[in-house]
Order: structure tokens, then C-alpha cells, then sequence
């Protein structure tokens, strides 16, 4: 009997140039984001003359830097097979911390300390706090051996307690214009939180691609015991992103901070799953091992570009969850259809 | 002695009186409450919507889901790329929307402020009641009610931490209440959720069962049944005293089975009737505002005041 | 009459593989037979067509002449095929007994049963029956699975496969992790099987339990069917070169080996309930066996050398220096390395590419300053090692899960060749590898011995310990039970030591 | 030669029943919480008279009974393998089905639509509502194989935005005594909502425990592969389990609904991580197959204790959250501490 022939679908020739290149690019996750961002581009921009102008998607860059800059922290801990729940509760202590150090006092009657230091200290302060919160979760779940879930969702409660007893529920303003420039401000035309997206983004990138613990990092996530017994700093490693990670959420919190020109202990409340979802939508896996930071950052611009879409479609905003929820799931099945197809 | 009659100051907010020209584009307002989830801003949005058919313009309605200066800031920046003809918000916070305020005034967009303001930003004025003035009266009643209490325990509720005009309302009342006398006991916070300000209620009543004061910065609890709060039935008819804010229908019940003892009221509706009226005035009109149009609030402490706003609920009818 | 099982025509294809091209097969009643071939000839892939796993591209299945359409699992059982898959299949948190009866579960009697309640009493109950029936003994019904040493976990696998009445049995490489007296009980079970009238397919690498307990041989290559015979006319040869299409020289390559100065020395390794008191010394360019019962500690040995368990007490010397490893990283340090029993849960990264894989444990040393790699010097160096470890298909791109078992395990391998050991240990390196890929490990483990390295080599497979090793360390109990010489070693004392007779 | 006895990694000898019973005892994930419930009682009841009354504790009990409730749903969902953070919303779509059922309608001018329709059938329509979500998460998990975390992520967007843009963000209420009776009545000195979590929890645990679809989802929740290949209805047992999930959210939800009088479109916000976090705490494993019913509850009560802990004890409001978190991770150590004994 011979071989059917029709069973060969994709003749095993050497295929021309274009139709691998294709294959290669329709089989990376982020395509499929990309396209659901064309989409919904090719709508808005059809449909309101505004979302097309540079200082729109400045706008919405500027205002979702924040979750991307967070989304990428988040994604080393998802790649390495954790997860952190308090990346909000984060941005807002590091906001917190920025904003005490760098206010120049208020005028209300009840006052929090403030010390007036120069901007860029009072940044570097309120990364540190970022990452000092993002060490205590990494202690938590290597060394104390709790499960990521709990252990970020405890300090979740736990830091947004802290910077609601802090303030006493009050919020922290009155700062130098160096300090709101960094979040209000532009470097030429473009937003200064999308220069800072632009090159911690290329930074966690490069880090992934080309330095060692960056490979470890997708070796720890897919297979922990084998690291493990590979004689890879399995522990370090798993440490190392979770600090990273608070300290990327703090940036994050800190530029809110600036750009919001206020510290309000409500802030970035509950982020921590459009921040996670940023990061899955982008094709980081929660599983472990897969993923990158481009798609991170296309996941929070996607999830930007909604809320503009929202208003320049005049979608009553009483729906707008609804739409947000279904987008995501819109982004999930055109990520299945792209898995059938290759 | 009876509790202070009511003293509804209402200043007329002026009546455009222009009618919608016809053949060029209706005007389109973005109006911004805190939050769309929160159900007192129905009311305004309604307010707002009567106005807009009168004057024959659109008003949208864009706000967060729930409470955040961050997100609503970035709502209102596509209202901005939009370029809409005018916009009304109630701020989250005064600082974190100002930026956004001050862009939209400098690319000729006519921005008002109601409820919650933005002072330092260039908006036009801003169109509320004075919250402090009301927590302080709020407080004068209060202390007013216990003259004659030995216990002069109070406690008080609050919504989300933080939040810029509940912290006002706080400070105020506790700077006319506590010199008066009255011993604060605590401060909880509910996050603006009726389930979770119900359990602090009860739980603070088993705490302290023998609370004599409760002010509720926010009615959240009173959205809810009443008995669905037994102990703070009970702590009622053993004479505590609450004075609570806002004037909604289910806490204007309670006030008539006198569980609630005093109600200071916004104009929710107003919010968006009233205050609608004046950006088309400022936009359509060329009318001057002062930065701070005063709508004075409402104060119930009878049950034939009571009546008088569950009318207004029934019917609808806020204008007069 | 018609055959109990016959297979025409069957095709599949899995992306750019075409795993099974035009195979037949047939099984009769009473008959035992043999499927073999290479690592990825599509042995395990025609029995998941069968199973109803996998869907088949073309062909056609008969069950007593009658066509067969088997779409899920549920349908192969219910035309009474049972499958023991190669890989284990059990839930770790789940009894013995859920396990055995998870599809078959004893309901109450009455409406209850009918309400799709369990009586647990009679799943306990009938489990023991099963096992007395088979002859397994010593396993507990209400013992999480997950707490079972390889070996009864392979028992509850064969139980539960045999749990309802089936007329077919498949065995996918069911000896792998069984140690030789569970292997010739197993044979017991199948040879009662086979007077019964069941049909009974088995595969194995191991050629000599082929010859022990089938009645008949199909080899396949690359997909399809390379040929078969009775198994009176199946010599190694024939079928190795039905196998490989080519024959196999020297399947244990052994040099006689001129040991150096001791490497590693170890002594009164202890860990608390599993190993007590094991010394012994390693030389540089000498293959020392480590042979044993499944359980007697072998692998624990291995990973408290390499850092992976804690010691209750014992000292480790490495080239006369006493160290302290606390940590396989300290261990790679130092130059040890350990190539784990279970190559997929422990050794690879699956979803990495060969590149990555081979590459971990050195790319600290192909990075810029120890900090960038240098993806170019990744490549050929991984390249380098692919060649050297004979990888089939040459790529170093590939993920590891699209590789067979055999090129699996030789990345494994190719892995520690990177790192440039001084002791290199290997716990059960050619389990489940064809004898192809066998005869390059084993001449890779003496090529290595030869560069000076020291070699511990564990493995339940007794010829492979007696050929390979210069000694032979035999454990018992978690202690060492013996040293044998490579002339002292035979198969009947490694045994009498291994099971605690002197 | 006889199969060696001691292949069996832990030693079989019989050990002294006291000694082996207590074991078994600390063997269990739920004895760490019931440890840190007796501990929190101890304080509690040291410190204020008000917390060892009858009273006190059932209203504790009422009040968490949604929770836990839920927790039941979750519990399956992963035990099974999965994950359902759309529980919370699902809670306030149920209640506002069935508030809109069994409203009698209001006073006001601006209105929902009521139908008065008897307090059962509103129950069941509630209920159904739920089902009805945990269905189309179920079917969109196994037919269009979206990872749970992102298809439970999208539905409680869709979900909650479907209340918040039915009700234009207005509540419902109104209800006959007979209704709110469900969740503010007693059974002799029993609440109701309680009575309904110990008969649910019952069921719930049964099922589990005795019934064949039980194990089914232990097996899923342990190895898919495994229960696939073994011929397991794998795909119906895991849409059952997000049905049964959303259903239970649902009861938990209209429950509240009946307590509260009331039925508002912030009900239940965030709770999806309180439910999951009481099923962990209680000994449920997120990576699926292991975890008890019983544990859950007895996670949801703890943290309703804790919340009645906080005033009892006067924690300043501010720091409540702190505590919580703090508690969170209390219990995750014990958890730690009891593993390491065992
Ligand atoms: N699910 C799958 N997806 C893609 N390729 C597969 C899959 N399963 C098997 N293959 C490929 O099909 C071929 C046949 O594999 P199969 O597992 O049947 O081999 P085998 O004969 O059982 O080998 P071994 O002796 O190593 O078990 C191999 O090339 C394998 O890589
Ligand atoms: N993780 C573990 N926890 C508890 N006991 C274990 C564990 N791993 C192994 N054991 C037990 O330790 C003893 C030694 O097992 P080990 O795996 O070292 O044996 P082995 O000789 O290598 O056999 P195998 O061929 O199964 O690998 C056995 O009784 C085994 O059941
Ligand atoms: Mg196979
Ligand atoms: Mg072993």
C-alpha cells in the first residue's frame, strides 16, 4: 500500500523565506495581540478623527506606563513560576514613600512628615521600598517555603495596611515641579514615564535574553527541579525576581505619584490583576517558563488603549468593565485561533 | 429640647434662559462622577440628563467604575483628545486631576467642578456645599442630642480611607464635637461597601454596646435593611443618637421609625440639573461665576421634613 | 476464525513527523507479542491510536474481525483493551485503591449506587482480591500512591490496568522501573494472562526479557513496519538489525581502564531512615557500579553526595580535601555532577530548547564577564556537544520535548560533558533507551572514563553494572552490602549481596 | 524471593494508636488553622467579654456564611485544577437576579424592573443566574481552552460590568419578610444563612468524599494526563465543577442579598481573592488535587473571626488591613511549622 499523499498537508520542502518568516511570527504569542491592537486601532481611528494624534497615544502611553513598568516586574516572577499579588499595595508604598520624602509639607491640619529631599532621592527611596517589599516575598517564598499565592497575597493586605495606618487614611501632596515633571513632564515629545517604559522595557528585555540569571530564570520556571539539580542558584534567582519585581512596581508607583501630583492610600488599589493580566494577556505564561516583556508591555497597552476606546466610542461607563472583561477574553480566543493555525 | 429645626439654605442657581439654536452642532458635556458604581450619583446623572433635553445638548457620562483619581484622569484625557465642549467633574482627588483640568482649559475646554473640587487647577468654578460647614453642623446636633447623656461616646464610619471629602467631613465634626465634650471611640472604615459597612457597624456595637453616638460619614449601612443590623436597632432604642449623611429614601424611613436622628443632604440632583445649567451658561452665555458656588445643604430631622424629601424621591421632582 | 486485534494500514502524523507510516499489526488470542524498536520508531504512538489517545490519520483496527472506531479511552476499554502507558499514570494524592478502580469504582448497592455513591469497604476489599490474584503483595489499598517507591507504583499502574475484564493487553515498557524479581513476577501475571486466552502486547528495550516472555516479534523503524518473526528465529542480531538497519558491534564498549589517584572519597555517609554508613572511594578514569534492590538507596547515595539531600553525618573528600556540599550548585563547583534516574522530572527543562539545556551548567562560562552569554559561543559549544553525545536529529534548536527518550537522555549526558567534571555520577542512564542509543551512551561513559573522569554508575539493569564498571559496590538496606572486583563480579554474587545474604 | 517489605518509603510497624491517631491529626493541612482559631479565641475571649456569646460567634457565623459559601464552589473548582476569580462578581450578579425577582418593586421614581415573584422562586432564579456563569466559564476552559486564571479574569469583568450596567449603578431593594427572612431568620437559636452553609458544606464535602464524580475530581485536579488516558470524563467534570462554583457563588450571593436587604452593584467587590484565599488557607492546594471542604469553611471562618477580632481587640481602623495580612501569612507558617513536625 502506498502513502496517501493527501495526508501530507504542509509539503516537508524546504519552504520559501516569507512563508517561515510567517510561520515564525504567527507562532509567537504576541501576535495575537498585535493584531487584536490593529483591530481595535483601525475601529477607533475610523471612527474618531482624535485617537490617531500623537498626543492621544502619548496620553495613553503616559497614563499606563505604570502598569506596564509593573507588568514587567511581574512577568520575571511569572516566567521564574511565581506570582505576586501586591505589586498594587506596592506601587502605592513606594508613592507613599517618594511622596513623604520629596513633599514640601501641606497645609492641612493633621500633617504626615515630610522631608523635602531632592526628587531624585526620594525616587530611589521609594524604589527601595519597592524592593524591599519584593525581598520580604522573596524570603517568604523561598526561605520560609509559603506558597507565592499566600505569601504575596498576605503582603498585599499587609503593605496596603501599612500605608493606610501610615497616612491614617490621608494623602500626601504639595511636591517640588522637578518631582511632578517626571510624571507630567516631556523629554522632546515624548512623555517622560514612557521614556522610563521605553528603557527599563528594552533593560528587563535584555536582561532576559542576554544575561545569565536571565536564562536561569526561564530554566527555574519550566522545570524547578531540574534547575535545581542542574547546580543552578535556584533560590538567588527566584529572590532576585521578586525584588526586581517590587522594585518595578515601584517605579511604577513613584511615577504615579508624580504624574497624580498626590499620595493617596487608595491608589493602584487592586491592580495587581489588570497588572498580571498585562503580562498573560502579553503571552506570559502562568505556569511558568514562557514569556517575554514585550508582550507584557503590548498587554498593558492593550488594556490602555481600552479605556480610551471606551470614551471615544462613547460606551456608557457603566459598561466599561463589561467591555474591558470581554476584551480579554476577545484576546484569549484570537490567541486560540493562532495556536489552531500554526 | 428638640434638635435644631432644619435650615435648607438654597441659593438659586441662575436659570439659563437660552433656548438651543438650531442648525449648528448640539453641544456635548462630559459629566465625571467619582464613580458610576456608586448609586448617589444616579441621581446626578438624571439631574444632568433632565437638563441636557431641556437645552437640547448631550451629556456623557464618564467616570471610573469605582473610586480612582488615576483611572478617571485617564478617562477624561480621551474626553480631551475628543474635544467635547465642556466637562463637569467631581474630583477624586485635587491634585491628581488638576494636571488633566488644566490641559483641558488650555485646549479651550470649559471645565466645572461639583461635589468634590480641584482648587488650585484652572477649572471655573466649583459648585457644592461646604463640607465642613455641614460636618459642623452635623456635629452641633450631635452634641445637642447628648446634652443630657451621662455616656458621651461616639463612633464614627467612614468609606474608603482618604478619601478627600470624608476626611473633611471627619476633622470638621471632630473639631466642633470632641472640644464640646463628646469622647471619639473609633473611626472604621468600610471601603464604600453597604455589606462591609453593616458588619463594622454591628461589630463596633459589640465592642462598644453602649455607644451613645454614631456618625456616618456616608450612608452606607442605611442602604441596607434595617434588620439587618439588629444590635444597632437595639443600641436605638436604647437611646443612641446617629446622625448620618446624605437624604436617601431608605435613610429617611429610619429617620421616620426614628432609628436616625439627623440627615444633612446634598444636592445630588442639582449636581447635574443645576450644575449643567451653569457650564452651558458659562459656555453658551459667556456668564461669570465665582470660583465657589455655595448649594447650601439640606438638613432633616423631623419626620415632616422627612416627608417632604420622600416626596421628592416618589415623584422625582427636585426642582422645587 | 479472525484474529483478536488486527491493525491495518495505520498512519500518523505529528506536524513535520510522520511517527507511523502503512503500519499492520496483529495480536491473537493467547499469544504474547513482542513490539519493538529504536527510541521514537512510534511503538508508544500506535499504542495510543489503539488506546483511542491519539486520533489516526488513516488505517483501519479490527476487534474479532469487526471494525473497530475508537475515538477516547473510554472506547478502547470498552472493547476491552487495557494499556499500561510508558509513562506513569496514576494520581500521587489518591490511595492504591482509588487508583486501581478510578474508572471502574465499586458503587453502593441500590439506589445509592445508582446515585453514583462508592462503597469503599468493597473498592479496599476487591483491590486485595485483585492483588492476591496477581500475586502482589506487601502494597497497601489505603497508601497514598504518591508515598510508593517507583516500583509498587509501577505495580498499582499494572493493577489498575487490569482492573476491569479485558481481552487485550497493552504493556508499554512496563519493566523500566522494575527491579529484576518484579520483572519475572510480571512475567508470572502475563503468562497466566496469556493461558487464559487474552492477547498480550509488550514493549521493551531489553531484549532479553523479550526473548523470555513473547511468542512472537514486530519491529518497526522510522514509522513503519521493518519486519517479524517467531521468537524461536529471533536472534539479538536479527532483531537489532531489523532495528537499527545496521548491527550493533559491542553493546558494552568497555576499555580496560588504568584508574588515577582517588577522586572522591567518601565516608559513614548518613541519612537518617535511608542510607547508613556507606564509605567507599572513587578514582580518577574508573567506572565503580553501584548496584542494588529498587529502594536500597542508590540514589539517595547520589544525592547526598551532590548536595540534593541534607546528611545526618558523613564527610566527603574530593581529591583528599574534605569538603562540604551543600547544595548541587556547591557540587557543580566543586566538578560533581548527577545525571537523575527520571530524566524528565529531573534532568530537563522540556519546554527549552537542546541549546538552553545543554548549556546550563556552563553558561556562566560562555558569558562576557560571567554576566552577558554570548549566544554565538552558546551555539557551538551546545553544537559540539550535540555531535559528541551523537544527537539525532542535529539541532540544537529543537525544544527537548520534541526529542525520543533516547536523544533525551543524551542531552542529559551532553549536558554534564560541558561542565568539565572531575566526578560524574549517573543514576539509571539508559533506562528506557534503545540499544542503539545504548551502545553510545555506554561507549560515551567509557570515553569519559578515559578523559580521567571518575564515574559512579547506578543502574538496576545487572549486565550493564557487570560490563561497565572496573567495581562494583553492591547496596543492601540503604548500607553498603559489599565491593565486588570487575573478575569477582557475577551476576548470582551481586545478587546474594544485594538481597542481605553474604 | 518475596517482594521486600521495605520498598515502602515510611516504615510500616504499627505504631501505638494514641501516637498514630495524633499524627494523623497533625498530618492534616486543617489542623494548622484550627491551631490559629483556638489561639485567636483564646485572646479574644481573654480580652472581651463580648466574644465567647452565642450571639457573637453565630453572627460571625451569618456573616461570613456567603464566604464560605463560596469557598465550597471554589474549593472544586480547585481541587479539580482549576481557578475561578469571577466568584465575587458572580455573587452580585446572583443577588441582583434575584433582588430584581423578588422585588416588590419601590417608591421611588427612578426604577429597576421588579417582578414580585415568590422568595423561592427568586432564590432559585439567583442560583441559576450563578450556574449560568459558571457554565460559560466552564465551557470556555475546556471547549476553547482558555487558561482559567484568564477566562474567570475576563468573566468577572463581564460579569460585574453586566450588574453595573443594568442597574446604571442603582440599587435594588423592597423585599417581603419572607425573602430577607433567608438571610436575617433564624432556625431556633441557628441563622439561616448558616444553616444553609452546614447543609451545603455537608453535601459539598459528601460528594466529594463519597461520591464517584468526587474522586473524578481529585484525579483531574491531581494528573488531567492520567484521568484522560484512564477514560475519565474529564472534560463534563470540570465544566461541572465551574457550574456547581457559580452556583454556589450564587447562593452565597443572593444570601447576602436577603441579610442586607439589599441588593448594590459594589456587592461582593474583590471577594474573589477573600473566597480563594479562605480555600487556601484551608489547606487547599492551587496546583489541584489536594484539599478538603471542611478546610474552607474553617478558612472563611477564620478570617471572619479576624475581622470581628480587629474591633473586639480595637485595632485603630487604619491598620485593619495590615492585620489581615498579617494573619494571612500567620497561618501560612504554622502551616509551614506543622509540615515540618510531620
Ligand atoms: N504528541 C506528539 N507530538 C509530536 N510528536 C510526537 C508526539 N508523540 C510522539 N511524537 C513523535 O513521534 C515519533 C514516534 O514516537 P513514539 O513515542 O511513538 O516512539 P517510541 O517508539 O514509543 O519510542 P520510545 O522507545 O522512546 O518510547 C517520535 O519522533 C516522536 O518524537
Ligand atoms: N522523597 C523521598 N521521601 C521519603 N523516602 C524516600 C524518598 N525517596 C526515596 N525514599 C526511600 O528511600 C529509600 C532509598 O530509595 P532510593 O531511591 O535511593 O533507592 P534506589 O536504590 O535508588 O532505587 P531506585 O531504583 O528506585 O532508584 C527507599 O526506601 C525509598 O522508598
Ligand atoms: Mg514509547
Ligand atoms: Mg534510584
Amino acid at each position: 500500500m502506498k502513502t496517501d499523499l493527501s495526508l501530507e498537508k504542509t509539503p516537508a520542502q524546504p519552504a520559501a523565506p516569507f512563508a517561515s518568516i510567517f510561520r515564525q511570527i504567527i507562532q509567537r504569542p504576541e501576535t495575537s495581540i498585535v493584531i487584536l491592537l490593529l483591530l481595535l486601532g483601525a475601529v477607533l481611528s475610523q471612527s474618531s478623527s482624535a485617537f490617531l494624534t500623537p498626543s492621544n497615544l502619548f496620553n495613553i502611553l503616559r497614563n499606563n506606563a505604570d502598569i506596564a513598568i509593573a507588568a514587567l516586574g511581574v512577568t520575571l516572577v511569572i516566567v521564574a513560576g511565581g506570582i505576586d499579588l501586591s505589586v498594587g499595595s506596592t506601587m502605592a508604598f513606594s508613592g507613599l514613600v517618594a511622596a513623604i520624602a520629596v513633599s514640601l509639607g501641606g497645609t492641612t491640619a493633621y500633617q504626615l512628615p515630610s522631608f523635602g529631599l531632592p526628587p531624585l532621592i526620594a525616587f530611589a527611596l521609594g524604589v527601595l521600598a519597592g524592593a524591599l517589599v519584593g525581598l520580604i516575598n522573596g524570603l517568604l517564598v523561598v526561605k520560609l517555603k509559603v506558597v507565592p499565592f499566600i505569601a504575596t497575597l498576605g503582603m498585599l493586605g499587609v503593605v496596603r495596611g501599612l500605608v493606610v495606618g501610615l497616612t491614617s487614611g490621608q494623602t500626601v501632596r504639595n511636591f517640588p515641579v522637578e518631582f511632578t515633571n517626571l510624571g507630567q513632564g516631556f523629554l522632546g515629545p515624548v512623555p517622560i514615564p514612557v521614556v522610563f517604559l521605553v528603557v527599563l522595557a528594552l533593560l528587563v528585555g535584555l536582561f532576559l535574553a542576554y544575561h545569565v540569571w536571565g536564562t536561569y530564570i526561564y530554566a527555574i520556571g519550566g522545570n524547578e527541579t531540574s534547575a535545581t539539580l542542574t547546580g543552578l542558584p535556584v533560590s538567588r534567582v527566584k529572590i532576585l525576581t521578586y525584588v526586581l519585581c517590587g522594585a518595578l512596581a515601584g517605579v511604577g508607583g513613584v511615577l504615579v505619584v508624580a504624574r497624580l501630583g498626590v499620595s493617596a492610600p487608595t491608589q493602584a488599589l487592586g491592580y495587581e490583576l489588570y497588572v498580571i493580566a498585562a503580562a498573560v494577556i502579553g503571552g506570559v505564561s502562568l505556569s511558568g517558563g514562557r514569556g517575554t516583556v514585550f508582550g507584557a508591555v503590548l498587554g498593558a497597552i492593550l488594556i490602555g488603549v481600552l479605556n480610551n476606546a471606551l470614551v471615544l466610542l462613547r460606551v456608557e461607563s457603566y459598561w466599561q468593565q463589561a467591555f474591558t472583561g470581554g476584551i480579554i477574553l476577545l484576546s484569549a480566543l484570537i490567541d486560540r485561533l493562532r495556536q489552531r493555525r500554526s | 429640647a428638640a434638635p435644631p429645626a432644619a435650615q435648607p439654605q438654597r441659593p438659586q442657581p441662575q436659570q439659563p434662559v437660552s433656548e438651543p439654536q438650531p442648525g449648528t452642532k448640539p453641544l456635548t458635556f462630559v459629566w465625571s462622577p467619582k464613580a458610576v458604581n456608586n448609586p448617589v450619583f444616579d441621581v446626578a446623572r438624571r439631574g444632568a440628563q433632565d437638563k441636557a433635553k431641556e437645552l437640547g445638548i448631550t451629556v456623557e457620562w464618564v467616570g471610573p467604575e469605582s473610586a480612582d483619581a488615576q483611572k478617571q484622569a485617564e478617562l477624561l484625557d480621551a474626553a480631551i483628545a475628543r474635544k467635547v465642549d465642556g466637562m463637569g467633574i467631581s474630583c477624586n482627588d485635587p491634585d491628581a486631576l488638576k494636571p488633566v483640568i488644566d490641559r483641558a482649559m488650555d485646549s479651550g475646554i470649559p471645565v466645572i467642578t461639583w461635589d468634590s473640587d480641584s482648587p488650585n487647577s484652572k477649572r471655573i468654578t466649583f459648585y457644592s456645599l461646604d463640607n465642613e460647614a455641614a460636618a459642623r453642623k452635623g456635629a452641633e446636633i450631635m452634641v445637642d442630642l447628648l446634652k443630657d447623656s451621662q455616656n458621651k461616646t461616639y463612633a464614627i464610619l467612614t468609606g474608603v480611607p482618604g478619601a478627600q471629602n470624608l476626611e473633611a467631613r471627619i476633622k470638621a465634626f471632630r473639631e466642633v464635637a470632641d472640644p464640646a465634650g463628646l469622647q471619639w471611640v473609633a473611626t472604621d472604615p468600610c471601603n464604600d461597601d453597604i455589606q462591609k459597612g453593616i458588619e463594622v457597624v454591628e461589630n463596633r456595637l459589640t465592642a462598644n454596646p453602649d455607644l451613645a453616638g454614631y456618625f456616618m460619614a456616608g450612608a452606607w449601612p442605611l442602604f441596607g435593611d434595617i434588620n439587618a443590623m439588629p444590635k444597632f436597632q437595639q443600641a436605638a432604642k436604647r437611646g443612641m443618637k446617629t446622625v448620618a449623611w446624605d437624604i436617601l429614601e431608605s435613610e429617611l424611613r429610619l429617620l421616620k421609625q426614628g432609628l436616625v436622628h439627623a440627615l444633612i443632604g446634598q444636592k445630588f440632583y442639582g449636581w447635574g440639573y443645576d450644575a449643567v445649567g451653569i457650564l452651558y451658561d458659562i459656555v453658551v452665555n459667556k456668564k461669570q461665576y465665582p470660583p465657589f458656588v455655595d448649594t447650601g445643604f439640606d438638613l432633616v430631622t423631623t419626620p415632616e421634613q422627612a416627608d417632604v424629601f420622600l416626596k421628592k424621591w416618589e415623584t422625582g421632582n427636585w426642582r422645587d | 476464525m479472525s484474529k483478536l486485534l488486527e491493525i491495518r494500514g495505520i498512519c500518523k502524523r505529528f506536524g513535520a513527523t510522520q511517527a507511523l507510516k502503512d503500519v499492520d499489526f496483529d495480536v491473537d488470542r493467547g499469544e504474547v507479542v513482542g513490539l519493538l524498536g529504536e527510541n521514537g520508531a512510534g511503538k508508544s504512538t500506535l499504542i495510543k491510536i489503539l488506546a483511542g489517545v491519539h486520533a489516526k490519520d488513516a488505517g483501519e483496527i479490527f476487534i474479532d474481525g469487526t471494525p473497530a472506531s475508537i475515538h477516547t479511552p473510554a472506547d478502547a476499554q470498552r472493547l476491552g483493551i487495557a494499556v499500561i502507558y510508558q509513562e506513569l499514570n496514576l494520581t500521587p494524592n489518591q490511595t492504591v485503591a482509588e487508583n486501581v478502580f478510578l474508572h471502574h469504582m465499586q458503587r453502593q448497592p441500590g439506589l445509592l449506587g445508582k446515585l453514583g455513591l462508592i462503597d469503599r469497604r468493597r473498592r479496599e476489599h476487591d483491590t486485595l482480591a485483585l492483588f492476591e490474584q496477581l500475586g502482589i503483595h506487601g502494597l497497601d489499598p489505603n497508601r497514598k500512591v504518591g508515598e510508593l517507591s517507583v516500583a509498587f507504583q509501577q505495580l498499582t499502574e499494572i493493577a489498575k490496568a487490569l482492573a476491569f475484564d479485558a481481552r487485550l493487553i497493552v504493556m508499554d515498557e512496563p519493566t523500566s522501573a522494575l527491579p529484576d524479581e518484579e520483572v519475572q513476577h510480571l512475567f508470572e501475571i502475563v503468562r497466566r494472562l496469556r493461558a487464559r486466552g487474552l492477547g498480550v502486547v509488550f514493549v521493551s528495550h531489553r531484549l532479553n526479557e523479550v526473548r523470555a516472555i513473547c511468542d512472537r516479534v514486530v519491529v518497526l523503524r522510522d514509522g513503519h513496519n521493518a519486519g517479524g518473526m517467531p521468537i524461536a528465529e529471533a536472534t539479538d542480531d536479527k532483531i537489532i538489525s531489523l532495528m537499527v538497519g545496521r548491527a550493533i558491534e559491542n553493546l558494552y564498549p568497555k576499555r580496560p581502564a588504568e584508574p588515577g589517584s582517588v577522586v572522591l572519597e567518601v565516608e559513614g555517609l548518613t541519612r537518617r531512615g535511608v542510607i547508613e554508613d556507606v564509605s567507599f572511594s572513587v578514582r580518577a578514569g574508573e567506572v565503580v557500579g553501584l548496584a542494588g534492590l529498587v529502594g536500597s538507596g542508590r540514589t539517595e547515595v547520589a544525592r547526598a553526595i551532590f548536595g540534593a539531600d541534607p546528611l545526618t553525618r558523613g564527610t566527603v573528600k574530593l581529591e583528599g580535601r574534605p569538603v562540604r556540599i551543600r547544595s548541587p550548585q556547591e557540587a557543580l563547583r566543586l566538578g560533581i555532577g548527577y545525571l537523575p534516574e527520571d530524566r524528565k522530572v529531573q534532568g530537563l527543562i522540556l519546554g527549552m530548547s537542546v541549546r538552553h539545556n545543554l548549556a546550563l551548567t556552563v553558561l556562566r562560562q560562555l558569558a562576557f564577564g560571567g554576566q552577558i552569554v554570548d549566544w554565538s559561543r552558546v551555539d557551538a559549544v551546545a553544537l559540539a556537544h550535540a555531535q559528541e553525545v551523537h544527537l539525532r536529529p542535529l539541532r540544537v534548536d529543537l525544544p527537548v520535548n520534541a526529542l525520543s527518550g533516547g536523544n533525551q537522555q543524551k542531552v542529559v549526558l551532553g549536558k554534564w560533558l560541558a561542565a568539565q567534571l572531575k566526578v560524574l555520577i549517573l543514576d539509571e542512564p539508559t533506562r528506557g533507551i534503545d540499544v542503539g542509543a545504548k551502545a553510545e551512551i555506554h561507549a560515551l561513559i567509557d570515553e569519559l572514563a578515559h578523559r580521567g573522569m571518575a564515574i559512579i554508575l547506578i543502574s538496576s539493569e545487572l549486565p550493564e553494572v557487570l560490563a561497565m564498571s572496573d567495581r562494583v559496590l553492591v547496596m543492601c538496606e540503604g548500607r553498603l552490602a559489599g565491593e565486588l572486583s570487575r573478575e569477582e563480579a557475577t551476576q548470582e554474587r551481586v545478587l546474594a549481596l544485594a538481597s542481605g545474604k553474604k
